[in-house]
């Protein structure tokens, strides 16, 4: 059994703060690594040590392997969390961390190998008897090969980058003339995602719903299924809302799903958190789509309604530990919902908003958990993830996690760039959303609701009283040093408070 | 001092009648208000009308006369029109007037690939520009059928917000 | 069946917040009410509507009942909430409210008559069966009273106001020389807390552990109770930390106390949220100690282990449904602890330290909960309680919830102000804390670990660093508008991050 | 510049020997520390030295010349000592120098009761005033033995922090 002391986490934002929090509260250093971009990031502040690695395009810093190995080994660190994207499921990363006597926590490189590259998945899962959606048996090498394969598979069509995730790297095929550019720009996107271009094309189910399952893996042959995330709304191929359980399970199939995710676990000695994802279809049909041998974005929505810290979890099976959860005594309680704040426009095609941030009020109380990393002043680099923020939110049923939502919502205020916020609000208030009705066509489906401009009775005139009075302070050159309220052109402290004329 | 302000695309005239401290009359195109209004410095308003409590932030733009405002539900665009830009207005160099020929960044990032050289014809619609930020590629399209006139960026050039990056005409 | 569709809530504050919030997820519209030194407060923001009550003390404004009355009804609220503390357990109130067609939300006036009046409370405990701490039979009207009481009961004493809760008009008395100011600083502090500044005189017991239960009546006569919440860090006689599940309850004690606040709860047709508090000595002898008709502070906890949003429990009661919950699937999952954030300085004797908040940084990420009013610029008023936040934490046991909350309490900076933030991180590094071995007397027992100062390493030259730094920039008067990073006399946009020298 | 700073109890010396954008070598009493250093105008620092990743936050007081810092872990008062103050400290008019024979309020509150009248003899340790903020009542005592010179508050009065409440001689 190994003991972790320090972790050098090889990630930013979000993840990397989400990460260090766990090693606190397991009495582990935490190092972070930066960019040039990254100085002010909040994941610099929040590590015990920080060391920069690079120029900020992420080939340069957060891709380096050899760079992050050589900090990890000059401050001693036990350990690397490769968090998602960027080198998490990386092999050689992985493997290069072994060598150099550095625990990589995640599962072997042999199986990121396997799992990671989405051909070679499919191949595992077949053999295991686990339904898979048609598709290219291998990568696609020219344009000649992806004609003849939609030939074969017939339209739709996805394409996938092999080392894909997360959606980067896809691309929806619906007519022969599209297939070219479409690959081309799924290569392109996969090369800067995971530098590798290699794709491959799947039959594209219509209808369908993306479910996945969470594992857990350790070193000793056990593995657990901690439930499903339905993640099937989506944009761009992005999710941006995830739910647990599931509208559309029911208790059969998720112990039918379950079951299939922790034999494709055991099927390659998994270990360490990892995922499943499945489509399926509105017959309730599923297929393997991929597995995600890394923590997901969406982790949290499972780690609050089963009480399982996924992140401890990942250190306590990579420290050898055997795992304590049983099967038979996890259970979900009540329902949670996580929505991606992502610093962009709905309004004009989801396109992301570089920036300073202005202010920010998180939303606070019962049921609500936010994890980001962005604070008041901070300009959003363009080189990474318009994701800013995740917020979590926990009802005791669908319904009052829903209205939980809204309300957390509310009161969520991102200024100086655009975010989703509002669009989130917007499908909170979507009958298809609130019915439980939905596939991965749902945003384009409800197009007409969610891109509606809210009805705002006479606050418009409040607004321009507002702008009205700032320029009045303005041309009149009120300074004030002070951060609170005050009446218009006066101190509060001067001027007690008057209630009527 | 009537203020004429313009709001997404309605425009008001705003003017303070009577203020104790904290509270004003103010007359909005004709309507009056009585309002209880507190703001900080950082353009966080508090204001209670008739007993409704409204929160707005105002989130100034690079153009001093300029701003964002956001209530709870939602946002505005919010413009002064004083004296000094109705002139600029009129003159057609406020900014506003922006020269429909060019296609321009809307945000910073980087060029992936310019896809037309200088003395090109194109179509309106026709992509001209692939741009990368935030790790997705948007495809910019000519918005006039024309000659592309300037290239002003090469492939791997890093731009910046509202920077003109092809000019037709 | 009543359907509410709009609450005043007559309170400020974190609790006027919390109450806003579930009216907002439940579609109701909230109304705030506020003092001349309330304007600025983040309720008066936080609600749909807001009015203005009085003058800054709370008996001309929180506590003024025509007045808050003549509100309601002009803006037609259908019910009223009291919160905790000002009128939440005032008979009168609850009547006037009952008379002007108005719900109130909590038991009915004769319920707090007789239970809110804690001499009352004690005899009818008695009658129902419940054992109840020696005492007076009556309020205490002169000193020669008290000091007959003290020979037939025996020092040490407790001198308890008879309207009282929260630790309010509270003192404790080991010699009879302190018997007459003691109940003179009593009787001021239940005046100006509660209008009544009658008081009685209980046995004190030695090394007493607080624990309370929480129940939920019906109209219909139905009354469940959501298990324990340990009350026992004290200071100056109020709460500081409440945890759930008690490291002292046993299964067999928590079914039978559990039964005992259910029987007192149904004695008195008790409907809404309340509170019986019982001290349970260290052979596991338990006595009814007073019932709190109203929300508690620290409700949160309960909220967490048990799934269960009281405030909605509250209103759905107050509409007349009966409750929907039943005993037996009632569960405790996990640990929840709270602490209190107090504005006041833990080494000067917990003296409230008034002042502008300067800045803020929340704690976040999962398991954290915060329920707190104050912002950035907020001038804390001298007039009411000096709790500025609660912040709520739940971890799957014991330990990972007393680690958890050590990280969220690292994360939590509040400045401009004193607070009792470092304080609660030693309470949480101390061992009687953390072995679960502590009574009321915790805080002066440990006294010595409580007070120590932190070590810190070379950071002391780092502060110096930073000081010089200020310190240079305001001889230079270099201006900054900007709010983000930047080097020391430079701009961050036009110094690009610099690696080495 | 090397200037004298007050920590807590410790006076130490610190100069800035090199400065390269963001990256600072300075002398702290002799100890040379190498920093990556990057600071808010409201205060916060972010400074790395060898690895170590610092927050602090200063926090002006009304003085401004006094601070106090908020490191992850602990809380210190800071002055800087500068030739103004010197000369200041010296006069013994620095404000650190506090009389110790008055009795002043630490905070703002209410007097409940004053408890003596000019001219009484009192004793240290003696109760003098009953304050009242946030709902706790605190007795403030006489810190010597004397005779009460005079009482600049009456019962009902508000307070401000700071204030001087009774005068002893």
């Amino acid at each position: 059994m190994n003991h972790i002391k320090k972790i050098l986490i090889a990630n930013r934002g979000e993840i990397a703060i989400r990460i260090m929090r766990t090693c606190r509260e397991m009495d582990i250093s935490s190092v972070a690594v930066f960019s040039e971009a990254d100085r002010t990031s909040q994941h610099v502040r929040y590590a015990d040590e920080a060391y920069y690695i690079g120029k900020a395009p992420s080939g340069d810093s957060y891709l380096n392997i050899e760079k992050i190995i050589e900090v990890a080994k000059n401050c001693n660190a036990d350990a690397i969390h490769p968090g998602y994207g960027f080198l998490s499921e990386n092999a050689k990363f992985a493997r290069r961390c072994n060598e150099e006597g550095i625990i990589f926590i995640g599962p072997s490189p042999e199986v990121i190998d396997q799992m990671g590259d989405k051909i070679k998945a499919r191949e595992t899962m077949i053999k295991a008897g686990i339904p898979v959606v048609p598709g290219t048996e291998g990568s696609i090498n020219s344009e000649e090969e992806a004609l003849n394969a939609i030939k074969e598979i017939g339209l739709p069509v996805m394409i996938k980058a092999s080392a894909g995730g997360g959606g980067k790297g896809m691309r929806l095929v619906h007519t022969k003339e599209d297939i070219v550019s479409a690959v081309r720009a799924a290569r392109s996107e996969a090369k800067s995602a995971f530098g590798d271009d290699s794709v491959y094309i799947e039959k594209y189910i219509t209808s369908p719903h993306h479910i996945e399952f969470q594992i857990l893996g350790d070193q000793h042959g056990n593995a657990v299924h901690l439930f499903e995330r339905e993640c099937s709304v989506q944009r761009r191929h992005q999710k941006m809302i995830e739910e647990t359980p599931s509208p559309l399970m029911t208790p059969e199939l998720r112990s039918e799903m379950g079951r299939a995710a922790v034999d494709a676990a055991k099927a390659v000695n998994y270990t360490g958190a990892g995922t499943i994802e499945f489509l399926v279809d509105d017959d309730l049909n599923y297929y393997f789509l991929e597995m995600n041998t890394r923590l997901q974005v969406e982790h949290p929505i499972t780690e609050r309604v089963t009480g399982v810290d996924l992140v401890k979890q990942q250190i306590k099976t990579a420290e050898g530990h055997p795992l304590e959860i049983q099967q038979e005594k996890l259970f979900q309680r009540g329902h949670a919902i996580e929505c991606r704040i992502y610093a962009e426009d709905p309004d004009n095609n989801f396109m992301p908003s570089a920036g300073k941030i202005y202010k920010i009020t998180e939303p606070l109380g019962l049921g609500v958990r936010t994890d980001g990393y962005v604070y008041e002043g901070y300009e959003i680099p363009i080189y990474y993830d318009p994701m800013i923020s995740k917020l979590i939110v926990w009802g005791a049923n669908r319904d009052e996690a829903i209205r939980r939502v809204r309300r957390a919502l509310y009161e969520y205020k991102i200024t100086g760039v655009k975010t989703s916020i509002k669009f989130l609000e917007r499908i909170m208030n979507t009958p298809d959303f609130i019915d439980g009705k939905y596939d991965t066509h749902f945003i384009e489906k409800n197009k007409e609701l969610l891109l509606a401009k809210d009805p705002c009775d006479n606050c418009n005139d409040m607004v321009a009283i507002a702008a009205y009075i700032d320029y009045l302070s303005k041309i009149n050159r009120v300074q004030e040093v002070n951060q609170g309220f005050a009446p218009a052109q006066s101190r509060w402290k001067k001027v007690p408070y008057i209630n009527h004329f | 001092m009537a203020v004429e302000i313009k709001i997404d695309n309605r425009t008001v005239w705003v003017n303070l009648l009577k203020q104790n401290g904290n509270l004003l009359e103010l007359d909005v195109d004709g309507k009056v208000y009585q309002v209880d209004l507190l703001h900080t410095p950082g353009g966080t308003f508090s204001i209670i009308e008739s007993g409704r409590s409204y929160n707005i932030e105002l989130v100034p733009q690079n153009h001093p006369k300029k701003y964002t405002a956001h209530t709870l539900y939602n946002t505005f665009d919010l413009e002064i029109i004083d004296a000094e830009t109705r002139y600029l207005i009129n003159r057609g160099s406020n900014g506003t007037a922006s020269n429909e020929k060019n296609i321009s960044s809307p945000m910073p990032g980087k060029v992936v690939k310019v896809l037309v050289k200088e003395g090109d014809a194109i179509q309106k619609g026709e992509n001209a520009i692939i741009i990368a930020a935030m790790k997705m590629e948007s495809e910019y399209k000519a918005p006039i059928d024309g000659i592309v006139k300037k290239v002003n960026v090469k492939d791997g050039d890093t731009v910046e917000g509202n920077q003109i990056l092809i000019e037709i005409e």
